[in-house]
């Protein structure tokens, strides 16, 4: 199997789709005749014709286009270009496409896709920076998920497009062209949903999504060695949160830490800790949220890393929720 | 005269009829708290949804109308039984009871359904129409939306985007000159809203909303041009409501005489002036009436007569 | 002290500060010379004049023009009419106000009042419906609060025009004409925050805020007449949030459950159960949330009460909540 | 000559080499990794803020710009060390390394910020300039964007609103004929903006944006008309940018010729000509580049030598 970037599996899976199924648009801002900001959609416009194309600067008109195309039968794929920029036309997701189904008791339907981007890189403003991932999902009827991979940003991507019901897959700005792995590429679509258990342990269940995954796998290479087993969940699909698998791994290791790049007040690590601790899963120590501090995201790269979760940030709380323990 | 031909003319008649009994029903209910919550009406605008629904093909196009779309439901051919039924919180309401008065749509009759948020459904209609494009139907799509939704950044946006690329989409202003409680006069410039169509190169037609045979002529045309490839077009049509922006609205904000001095050119007076000079007899016309009349109360009497929507499948449908 | 309702509690403290502070502005659609679409607003125009106008359908022409007038110093009370309608403008909340200070360095401020108000009422559709306050809790520089009394109406309206940043005031339409009750109009504007114990009890804990307090009180009243003591927390405002008042009490009781008109997933509610287990607190039973289903909220009242919990509901899950402990 | 004297075309000429060599060392600071991510550059835009600058009392002014702010920023008499030690992410930065090179602002001349959301500035400075209703401050607010921006909402709403309520605001678009990597031509039927104007009843301008001269005039009227009261002005510049939308756009979607082309009526060609025509010499007007070039480098060196931001302030005025 051939290594491809995090951007080329995000382009397969589109090209995938376009060429499987005759229903499905791609449209957004630059993302046809240009090949999108960040060469994410490049040659599609080119291979599939006018069933790609450019847009004004108008997210309203891009979601509510996919809105209605997608009510009438079509399966639209658009590209908000940092999820930042969702909140200029909010009102088109949680208004419009998530009601489609529910009020119309499934007479009509939003089968459409919005793939965004989101993430702090060195020098973004804090318009460009945010982790906004749990506002989507407080939104009932509309499905999350944050691929953290190759083969996920692949497979994530074609589950969601699958999915008759609309989806926002967030993809990570800072992997498109930094990772790299063997992507299978002819699998059948799985279905959504899911977490994937990244790395087992026995310590300590940590639970995470996004590209903060691999800050996570770091930190628990480190811990390693001193000894503390890790297990790490990529949750990878928030809405539907795959409960379960967490459960099963925090009743085995009696502890629970989450760790998002999004903000600490309000994010989806709450509601995971929620979750456990309403199962009433016996815990040996008190569940754990790492975050990024309850700030706007500052520009300049000292302050970010000031702000935003590192690997040795990781660590070191990780390990001293287990601290304790081990020296009791 | 202006008028269509008697029959069409007559059929035009029973359709403003219909509307205006089902309004009229839908009052009482509503007062006698059987419906609950805000109820937006559209008496004294009737002409515009019989007009413009008369000029479409509903086995293909599709209509987005507002929070104020009992009337674009019932041109479009919704059952008036369904219609009671979805405000009375009915099992059998064209949503079961999800949607309420303000959200409610059918689309098995070319009806995607009101939306209560002011302009959102612009850029929605803009999709269809865009759908159009692929799937070989021919669609168009109308978006109907009041003056005040001009001011909403979303129409502006559908409006670009539909005519930059050309995508057939009649945008149809029903300009009875209030914003709920406010003169849209006072709220922009300009209020000849229909003057903005220059600014995206589209289109523009006036049209007086309170004459039915102008109003499906003018979007008849408006769909042409949509069907033919040439684009979308902004059609304001001028009309009056004849009652409160919702039911219960004191129209404090209103001149005590502007509402009086509508009676005189409202749809229903003026067509059927309209057909007695061209000859209609006093019975035929109020057949019409007694007709559309008895078709309404026998719809209610349906309706209520129906359970209400089930709790148990409260949780269906979030997702597929 | 006279009693007045929710909604003319409002209305005096708009005044209050319209009186007190020459700065202050109040604009919104129909807030001026009709009064408002729930009379809150009624007669300020009359009395204020030019400080006092509505504006055209235009939210982010509302939220943007309050953004800049607070930059150059003013203080602008804008209306939202609706909660739900905040997200066609939701950017001018989350990515313009909500920076201001931060990315200036305190150079700019945006002393801004955002009201709104939200809810279910019998028969109001999706898109009129919704309890929203935790997609403004995420938002770090927001500062959200949401009144459950006319006193609090008046109260934490005049500290939210006080505050220096932007602040979203959620009031309640369902009580704006039915809750009266006698409020001071005449005591030192309070600063931000602080939760209120509107109920002392011994049993379990129950964390709330907004309208549903009263369901909460009344459910209250349903146990103690089971020999079940409630002690009843109205958290007021939810950022900043007042978790040491709910962690005393729930270090007292033992048990923790929030009971919130938002949908369960990713609800505020979550946010609380994880700050107080964090914390470590001992628990004699999970901590449990008490929300609406994870679904839209539909018209009919038949839909809306299987939906939205009522005080039967929460009595009864409050119940099964110390049942297990109280027959052991 | 369309130019004006001589003095204040000397002036002008040094405006835009300030800009020009700060853009310019921006590049290279960029390229050598010490400012990090996203940059945009207004490198043969400068006439725009220049002119604009010029037509403006900063005094009591308020200009709102986008993320290709940065010779907005230098023509409102911004510290060009501490722009480049806000793009450094440096403690004594404008907005001490919080903003970036997209979002930094320097409220003390007037400049009250990019933005990097495109079209959200416009109804800040709406309410910037309804401000001045109340503080007697006489204020016109001034809000530049680009072309693509004409299709946003939000600028939508704030035309309509400060049309409406009269409100002293210049809505300056700067029409460089690409929004990011796409020709605004595709995107609406109309390329003409200025003409979107009369959809508000607002008055509107066009000029060639290459032409310092012609841009004070031009936004010196608008300013005029806001001051006296007669409400806001668009103003469409027409202007090109010399390099990419962002530091290493390859330009692949622009025609090979066409930046060559624009080389010869770009604005320091333009102006240098004009001022050769009226008899400046090489000497006088070598002399306005290498100051420029002295003030900049000068900054830049000041900037390197400052402290990074400092982590520890990193959680300081999220609230106040
Ligand atoms: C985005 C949004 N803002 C505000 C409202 C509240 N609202 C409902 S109807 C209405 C007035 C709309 O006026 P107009 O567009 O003229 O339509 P009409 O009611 O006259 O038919 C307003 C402001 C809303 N539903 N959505
Ligand atoms: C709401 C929003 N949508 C999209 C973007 C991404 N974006 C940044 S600049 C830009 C192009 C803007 O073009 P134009 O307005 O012509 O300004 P120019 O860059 O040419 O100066 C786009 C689409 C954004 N920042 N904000
Ligand atoms: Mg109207
Ligand atoms: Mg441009």
């Amino acid at each position: 199997m051939a290594e491809i970037t995090y951007a080329q599996a995000v382009n397969a899976a589109l090209r995938r789709a376009l060429s499987e199924d005759p229903g499905t648009l791609l449209f957004g801002e630059d993302v046809a005749l240009p090949g999108g900001v960040h060469g994410v959609t490049r040659r599609l416009r080119r291979e599939f014709g006018e069933r790609v194309f450019d847009t004004p600067i108008s997210e309203s008109a891009i979601l509510g286009g996919a809105v209605g195309a997608a009510m009438m039968g079509l399966r639209p794929i658009v590209e908000i270009m940092w999820a930042d920029f969702a909140f200029v036309a909010f009102d088109q997701l949680i208004n419009q496409a998530a009601n489609v189904r529910y009020v119309s008791r499934g007479r009509l339907t939003a089968p459409m896709t919005v793939r965004t981007q989101q993430g702090a890189t060195p020098g973004s403003c804090a318009q460009h920076s945010q982790s906004v991932e749990a506002l989507f999902a407080h939104v009932p009827g509309l499905r999350v998920c944050l691929p953290a991979t190759p083969q996920d940003a692949y497979d994530l991507l074609l589950a969601a497009i699958g999915c008759d019901d609309p989806v926002v897959v967030i993809e990570s700005r800072e992997l498109y062209h930094s990772l790299k792995g063997p992507v299978d590429q002819d699998g059948p679509r799985a279905p959504i949903g899911g977490a994937r258990v990244h790395r087992a342990g026995s310590d300590l269940s940590v639970v995470t999504w996004g590209p903060m995954l691999h800050t996570v796998l770091e930190a628990a290479r480190v811990l390693e060695s001193s000894g503390v087993s890790v297990e790490v969940i990529d949750a990878r699909w928030i809405d539907p949160f795959d409960t379960d698998t967490v459960v099963d791994s925090v009743s085995r290791t009696g502890r629970l830490a989450v760790v998002h790049a999004a903000n600490l007040t309000g994010g989806f690590g709450a509601e995971v800790v929620a979750r456990v601790v309403e199962r009433g899963v016996s815990l040996s120590a008190p569940p754990l949220r790492i975050a990024t501090e309850d700030l706007r995201i500052p520009a300049a790269p000292a302050l970010q890393r000031a702000a935003i979760p590192g690997r040795d940030t990781v660590a070191g709380r990780l390990l001293s929720m287990v601290a304790p323990a081990t020296t009791a | 005269m202006p008028h269509p031909p008697t029959q069409t003319a007559l059929a035009d008649l029973a359709g403003l009829w219909r509307i205006r009994v089902f309004e009229e029903t839908v009052t009482r209910l509503r007062v006698e708290e059987r419906i609950a919550g805000s109820v937006h009406l559209c008496i004294g605008q009737e002409a515009v949804p019989v007009g413009a629904c008369a000029a479409l093909d509903l086995t293909r196009d599709a209509v987005f109308a507002t929070y104020r779309g009992h009337g674009w439901a019932l041109a479009c051919g919704a059952d008036p039984a369904a219609l009671f039924a979805e405000l009375l919180g009915r099992e059998t309401g064209t949503n079961g009871g999800r949607a309420g008065s303000a959200y409610l749509s059918d689309p098995g009759h070319g009806f995607y359904g009101e939306n209560s948020i002011v302009g959102a459904h612009a850029p929605i209609a803009v999709g269809a129409a865009l759908a159009a494009r692929y799937d070989g139907s021919g669609r168009v799509a109308l978006a109907v939306f009041g003056d005040g939704a001009m001011n909403q950044g979303a129409v502006h946006e559908a409006m670009n985007m539909a005519s930059a690329f050309d995508l057939p989409v009649v945008f149809l202003v029903e300009n009875n000159r209030y914003s709920e409680l406010t003169p849209i006069a006072a709220m922009v410039r300009d209020d000849d809203l229909v003057s903005r169509a220059a600014a995206y190169g589209m289109p523009g037609s006036w049209v007086n909303g309170n004459d039915v045979g102008a109003v499906r002529r003018v979007v008849a045309e408006a769909v042409d041009a949509c069907r033919s490839g040439r684009g979308p077009v902004l059609v304001e049509a001028h009309t009056q409501r004849l009652v409160g922006h919702y039911i219960g609205d004191a129209q404090t904000y209103r001149p005590r005489d502007e509402v009086e001095a509508a009676r005189a050119t409202e749809p229903i007076v003026v067509l059927t002036s309209a057909l007695r000079a061209a000859g209609a007899g006093d019975a035929e016309l109020s057949a019409v009436e007694a007709r559309a009349r008895a078709e309404i109360a026998a719809a209610a009497v349906t309706a209520l007569a129906a359970p209400p929507a089930d709790p148990a499948t409260v949780k269906e449908h979030v997702h597929g």
